[in-house]
């Protein structure tokens, strides 16, 4: 990345005594779709708000391009923001939403109309213009919120937890709608949310906190297969954790010997589909032994729950093992587990 | 972190709560006066207190108010409570919730008026029975009002998982509804004790001439000329109402923290 | 079954009552009270007359009086309490209903002790060298305005802080992320959608400003008469009662129309029909 | 539900001996118009027991009785205007006179009365006129006509009170201007409201019940005023005096009357005779300093209250000059509308 | 199945003019763990209402072990329901929540408590008894209707969306939990619900409805693999449906030839993880070719959106194809796509 749009640096801010940001460092680039991802209560939702504007963040500095958006109140800062709950104005109509921002801003009538037009139709919600928010249904307002977002051509959108408020299935819709108006729009994009599969499927980098922190800050694919430490590792898809001690060529693992995997740290993390499970046979021998559990079939994988022989995972949970398409496991089967070096990451 | 920015507002709040209160400091004050007058005070003194305890028509006034308080309050409670069951479970209409709330929109002067006719009418003896009635009227609306928001809030699932777990309607209706809107209930009869209690303009139409509630009392005596026993009154009086609110605050609280 | 004798007491004690007086309206006084069943529309042709249309013009003006100063001291100061942090705003909405669980004559009464020329109002106006003369403050029209914004302020009040407090914190915060000022959010989007707050808050106050006789008897000396006190002369002291319910007949006709006016307002601002 | 078509009808017949340990009666009366033992006193001489109400107004109890139920009363306390129409409305039970020997005691000019000449449905209590107390310390020159009220010196602007009752609201202007107390004349009554308009933009209010207590503490200096309870005042303030106006004024009663409904005549009518007795009647002038028609009981007020309420001290001849008040039948309501006119104006 | 517990038959019921249930037919056998799967409004609950008898159906008839069910009013029917909310009494502790069934069927106090206690073992609740509901975390409330529900030891227990009020990360907890308690309690189950993950992983056997009626009733396995019409094909797992004419080995499909496939009807199902994409080499040949158009990787696996050269799938969306790990392929690579005949099926 060249120089950042937005440079977050050091940001701290406390509710009282709870202390929401402990110094928090983070570059967003232009044009990038950006997301915040952490369990509940880490600091996402302050972060973006001090951005906006919300928060007044004790120490740290945040520049926009390089001005200072500190200094300036909420409503003069070129950021715009989606609320997670949408926000939108009840009294008001689809048209006169969207055309909130740029009448504050001054444009003339005739403007405001032209440009309302324009984002109504990018968002496909002609024909709506004149409906009140409690006449849309649930996707056509988030497409409303969006709107009233970018027609203001902030350089930077803030999105808190845009489709926690829809269902399942609409919500895969939207994930896909909203990446490609960014594309479409061309500002850069920075998401709240909890829902990791989210984050991975639609971000171009996603930075990980917990509890007030940047974990690591990568791209999804980065962050899933090189985990900067053990929450982040956790908290990203299934994993399967052994704790230990360095050892050459992978980590020394009580009751298991040394387990394969590259990396340094006391943690070794191999996700369920790099293990190979088979059955025990006389001659087989894999990096664990185990029996398996319980078997679990969710349209397109089957999933194995293998209790290993002999040494237990950090979690104290049974070894999982990712399968494609069925599996010819049993209950009780006695199985043999491997994987490769190469696939497992040792981290702190 | 948040700026709570009040602002200006501060200005107002004050001012009003100044507002609020210097009437009805200026009550309190001048009650303590030793003086005849309520208007400049001369000394200190408990002497209207003193006055006000021996003086038997204010005790009698205030036995009436809380004999039509407690009538109208129990009758309100019980028939409030069942309508608005039904109203909320078996009957849902905005035209029978609009002619149920009625008495507790229209204007006082209307029901008063209209209850005194109709009282003529049939020819019933004004007094504490009329204006229990009266009472009940508007006190059964009020019931139904609080009674209501709570039912309808009442997850509708809780009296099928009653009957689903082997319970019939009756069983239902008092060991599961009665209990979960109970809160409600009480309210509703605290509202309806303390607006009897306070009410004076329905009471004034519909009561007979020997047993003066304690608003008719007041209002009498007010018209009869400025004394500190009515400043000595007035102080019992929202000392009482001070109690009252404070004990509900806090009584209000505790019940909402165990839920 | 729970409907019957909650219905059946409301239709006796309620519907037929309010129905038998205003079929007054339409009869005849009795020499010595009473009504004489002759049908006649003289009730409303004298409700009309200059004296009473007086009386209910100036009522309509003291009543809007009062529920305008009553708006405008009540609406900064419920979005004041909204906007208080969560453990000064309970003590705060319980001071401002202690007073209104004060007994409603007292609350009037303590207006004569305060305004009274001899009165702790006038003793510091002198004192503080505001005016050379004590003047007179009870017994205006302004000592009944006074009154009844003080009687009824916290009606005005909890409405207006019901529907502040219920506008999510997003909503002005979205208005000032898409650039509105924060005049711009008050005057665009938070006071709109307090708007069904304040219909009922002025409702509250207007009703029973309009019917009330105890303040204008009490504060106003007698030479300030509302169409409460016509009313409630008509009916204990002329003894005329159907031009007594023409009367109130015709308040109720203009409160209905301001009823319907507030569910049209509440239709078309409440917070809830956005979501 | 009332007529007065039955008026003229035979009295009940009524048992001179009947056991009124066994009667009880409800007595309305003014606060304070009569002893506050009254009760225990009247079970003392007669046996009967007693409860008692009271009114603030006239216009109150004539409400109660009139509205059509049972008002649950047995004597009433009404002025004799009020008392007049009562019986027209056929609610009264007429005197029985040999059940009141006490009658007996009374003025000549007490028989003679506008509104009930003869007494035959109301015994008189009390007799007075209506003029003007203030304050002989802040008014200067005292006042002596009705319009140093109606028409007040500037420095007197917003310190008087006139009453408010629609009769004795009106009495000011009738006298002023010369008209009758009981005038129906629509110009006349024009006329009258005209003024009453005009003096509204003085007044600090209209005051029934506590114009003493306004001259009192000062509010006010001059009020109209009934002479009986400017008593109140003198006796509180003696700077504060009572004149009656040189254009003349009325004569108003207030009688008792014994309710047609009535399930205890007998008792009732004992109530009547015992508020008659010289000792019991002297005590209303005593205490009250209202004058009473009782002859008899004339021994029983002392010289010095004469001195101190001068009002005290007149003759039943000089009482009658004045023009009694009776009640106006279907004109009354002229006066309703006056009343409002000026009120509302 | 030998003779079934329940027998539902020709079921149907109305609102006003909304038709809910068009003639269902169900079994559902004893100790079986069934689920009732489909889209909002298609009667799901109608159907679970109608058996514990919140709602009257104007024809068909429900048999439990004979018994004629319809003639019995709710409180009488040897089935228990535990609700969507959980319905607790929140004026009652847990023990008397528990307790309230046994009571009403007139138990002795003693036997009541033995009960009850015995439950509340079951669950994992024992220590909690005196609680209040609202002293309870979402997931102990959850058991507590459970336990509230099976301490009647009902022949079947009805559970409508049981797990929709929690959120994500508990619900894959309580799943497993809800599974191992009806194998420990030994009653038949019908569950509610229109998450499809939710329904095939927990039940042994699946009905799918849509629009008052059942679609096909079948194990989840089964119900993956062969989908009885495109209804079913569609809601249970992602697919690729292609439409055409019968044709020796696949299905006719215009633009594409024929596409291999097993099976009678109108379109051809084929799943995304039994699609093999490949990089077009000059030699190769697949079954279909076409371009990249999107790489989407969800923690675990990629899925490659392809836009397929000369033919388009019946939701005109693009085809998809999952592949274990990560992908190499590049947004607009000309690729190669092929399955076998014996993976994809031709339904109705
Ligand atoms: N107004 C507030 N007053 C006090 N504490 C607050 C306030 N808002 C947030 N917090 C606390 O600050 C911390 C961070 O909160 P924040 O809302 O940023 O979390 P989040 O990551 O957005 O969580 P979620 O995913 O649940 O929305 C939490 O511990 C929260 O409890
Ligand atoms: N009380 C009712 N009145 C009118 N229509 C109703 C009522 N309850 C349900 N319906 C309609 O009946 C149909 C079936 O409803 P049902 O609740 O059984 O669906 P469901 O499959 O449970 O849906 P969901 O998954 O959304 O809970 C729907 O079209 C619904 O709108
Ligand atoms: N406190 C005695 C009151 C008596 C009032 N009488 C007024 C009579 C007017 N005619
Ligand atoms: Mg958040
Ligand atoms: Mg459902």
């Amino acid at each position: 990345m060249t120089e950042p749009l937005l440079k977050v640096r050091g940001l701290s801010a406390h509710y009282g005594d709870v202390h929401a940001l402990r110094g928090v460092d983070l570059d967003v680039g232009d044009n990038e779709f950006f997301a915040l991802l952490g369990p509940s209560g880490c600091g996402k939702t302050t972060l973006l708000r001090s951005v906006a504007g919300f928060e007044l963040p004790e120490e740290g500095s945040v520049e926009l391009a390089g001005q200072d958006l500190l200094a300036l109140p909420a409503h003069q800062r070129p950021v715009n923001m989606m609320f997670q709950s949408y926000a939108l104005f009840p009294h008001l109509s689809v048209e006169k939403n969207v055309g909130y921002g740029p009448a504050r801003a001054g444009l003339p009538k005739q403007e405001v109309a032209a440009r309302v037009a324009a984002v109504i139709d990018t968002v496909g919600l002609t024909g709506l213009e004149r409906r009140r928010p409690s006449q849309l249904s649930g996707g056509q307002r988030q497409r409303v919120a969006l709107a009233r977002a970018i027609v203001n051509q902030p350089r930077l959108l803030l999105l808190d937890e845009p489709l926690s408020a829809l269902d399942r299935n609409v919500r895969a819709q939207m994930q896909l709608e909203l990446k490609r108006l960014q594309h479409e729009v061309g500002i850069a994009f920075m998401v709240v949310t909890h829902d990791q599969e989210e984050a991975l499927s639609m971000a171009d980098r996603v930075a990980v906190m917990s509890d007030g922190q940047v974990q690591q800050v990568a791209a999804p694919q980065e962050l899933y297969r090189n985990p900067a430490n053990r929450f982040v590792a956790e908290f990203i898809g299934r994993s399967n954790i052994f704790e230990g001690v360095a050892a050459s060529g992978g980590l020394a693992v009580a009751g298991a010997g040394t387990l394969p995997g590259q990396g340094e740290g006391r943690f070794l993390v191999v996700r369920p589909e790099d293990v190979t499970v088979s059955v025990r046979s006389s001659g087989s021998r894999g990096v664990l032994t185990g029996r398996v559990l319980e078997t679990q079939f969710s349209g397109g994988t089957t999933t194995v729950a293998v209790t290993p022989g002999g040494v237990a995972t950090v979690s104290g949970q049974p070894l999982l093992v990712t399968q494609p398409g069925f599996s010819t496991l049993q209950r009780g089967d006695e199985v043999d587990l491997s994987w490769s070096e190469s696939v497992a990451r040792i981290v702190a | 972190m948040r700026r709570s920015g009040l602002g200006f507002l501060w200005v107002a709040l004050v001012g009003c709560l100044l507002f609020l209160y210097v009437p009805i400091a200026t009550v309190v004050v001048t009650s303590f006066n030793s003086g005849k007058s309520a208007l400049n005070i001369k000394g200190l003194s408990l002497r209207w207190y003193g006055e006000l305890f021996d003086d038997p028509d204010l005790g009698h006034a205030l036995l009436n108010s809380l004999t039509v308080a407690v009538g109208a309050t129990v009758f309100s409670t019980v028939v409030g409570t069942m309508l608005a069951v039904g109203l909320v479970r078996f009957a849902r209409s905005t035209v029978l919730d609009a002619f149920v709330m009625a008495p507790a929109i229209l204007p006082d002067l209307m029901l008063a008026i209209g209850l005194l006719a109709f009282f003529t009418w049939l020819g019933l003896p004004l007094g504490l029975g009329t204006v229990t009635i009266a009472h009940a009227a508007f006190g059964t609306a009020f019931v139904v009002a609080v009674v209501r928001s709570r039912l309808v809030q009442l997850d509708g699932s809780l009296e099928e998982a009653s009957q689903d777990l082997g319970a019939g309607w009756a069983t239902t209706f008092v060991r599961i509804t009665l209990p979960s809107v109970a809160p409600a209930v009480l309210a509703g009869a605290l509202l309806a004790f303390t607006l009897s209690l306070d009410e004076f303009v329905i009471a004034f139409f519909t009561n007979g001439p020997d047993s003066p509630t304690l608003p008719i009392e007041i209002y009498s005596r007010v018209r009869f000329g400025v004394t500190p026993e009515i400043n000595a009154l007035a102080s019992l009086l929202l000392l009482v109402s001070v109690v009252a609110v404070v004990a509900g605050a806090v009584a209000f609280r505790r019940t909402e923290r165990e839920r | 079954m729970f409907l019957g004798p909650g219905l059946a007491f409301t239709a006796v004690f309620v519907a037929v009552p309010v129905l038998l007086v205003l079929s007054y309206t339409v009869f005849d006084r009795g020499r010595f009270g009473g009504v004489e069943y002759d049908f006649t529309l003289d009730n409303f042709t004298r409700a009309f007359e200059p004296t009473f249309r007086k009386v209910l013009v100036s009522s309509l003006g003291i009543a809007a009086a009062a529920t305008a100063i009553a708006l405008a001291i009540g609406y900064p100061v419920a979005y004041a309490i909204a906007k208080l942090p969560e453990r000064w705003r309970s003590l705060v909405l319980v001071l401002i209903v202690i007073p209104f669980w004060t007994n409603f004559l007292i609350r009037t009464y303590a207006w004569i002790v305060l305004l009274n020329t001899q009165g702790v109002l006038n003793d510091a106006l002198v004192g503080l060298g505001l005016v050379d003369e004590r003047i007179d403050l009870l017994y205006t029209r302004g000592a009944v305005v006074a009154g009844l914004v003080y009687v009824y302020l916290p009606l005005m009040i909890l409405p207006i802080y019901a529907s502040v407090a219920r506008l999510e914190r997003e909503l002005p915060e979205a208005s000032a992320d898409l650039g509105g000022s924060r005049f711009a959010t008050f005057v665009r989007v938070t006071f709109p959608l307090s708007l069904p707050g304040v219909v009922t808050g002025c409702i509250f106050v207007f009703v029973p400003s309009l019917g009330n006789f105890v303040v204008p008897e009490l504060l106003g000396g007698g030479k300030t008469v509302m169409v409460g006190n016509l009313v409630r002369d008509q009916f204990l002291k002329a003894r005329d009662w159907p031009f007594g319910a023409t009367l109130a007949l015709i308040m109720v006709v203009l409160l209905v129309a301001l009823f319907a006016l507030q569910s049209v307002v509440s239709r078309r601002f409440s917070v809830e029909a956005g979501r | 539900a009332c007529g007065g078509e039955d008026s003229g009808a035979e009295p009940e017949k009524l048992d001179a001996s009947a056991d009124l340990t066994k009667q009880s009666i409800t007595v309305s009366n003014w606060a304070g118009y009569m002893p506050e033992d009254i009760a225990d006193q009247f079970e003392k001489a007669t046996g009967a027991s007693l409860s008692a109400t009271e009114h603030a107004t006239n216009e109150e109890i004539m409400a109660k009785l009139t509205a059509g139920g049972d008002s649950g009363i047995d004597v009433a306390f009404v002025s004799g205007q009020y008392a007049q129409a009562l019986n027209e409305a056929g609610l009264l039970e007429p005197i029985h006179e040999d059940l009141v020997p006490n009658l007996d005691n009374l003025y000549a000019q007490a028989g003679e009365l506008a509104y009930d000449k003869g007494n035959h449905y109301s015994v008189p209590y009390t007799w007075g006129t209506t003029g003007i107390c203030y304050r002989s310390d802040l008014v200067d020159p005292a006042p002596t006509s009705w319009n140093d009220i109606l028409d007040p010196d500037p420095a007197y602007d917003g310190k008087i009170t006139m009453l408010s009752t629609e009769r004795w609201l009106a009495l000011p202007a009738q006298k002023a201007l010369g008209y009758s107390v009981n005038t129906t004349d629509d110009a006349e009554l024009e006329a009258m409201k005209d003024k009453l308009v005009e003096a509204k933009k003085h007044l600090l209010g209209y005051d029934d019940t506590t114009f003493y207590e306004k001259l009192i503490s000062g509010e006010a200096v001059m009020t109209e005023a009934w002479d009986g309870w400017c008593g109140y005042g003198m006796a509180e303030n003696p700077d504060i005096k009572f004149v009656v106006p040189s254009e003349g004024s009325d004569l108003w009663t207030d009688t008792m009357v014994v309710l047609k409904g009535s399930e205890n005549k007998e008792a009732a009518f004992a109530f009547v005779n015992m508020m008659l007795d010289p000792e019991m009647h002297a005590w209303v002038t005593n205490n009250v300093y209202y004058n009473v028609p009782n002859e008899a009981a004339a021994e029983f007020v002392p010289a010095e209250l004469k001195q101190q309420f001068p009002q005290l001290d007149v003759t039943p001849e000089q009482l009658a000059e004045n023009e009694g008040l009776i009640d106006l039948g279907e004109d009354s309501t002229k006066y309703t509308e006056l009343t409002t006119d000026v009120t509302a104006s």
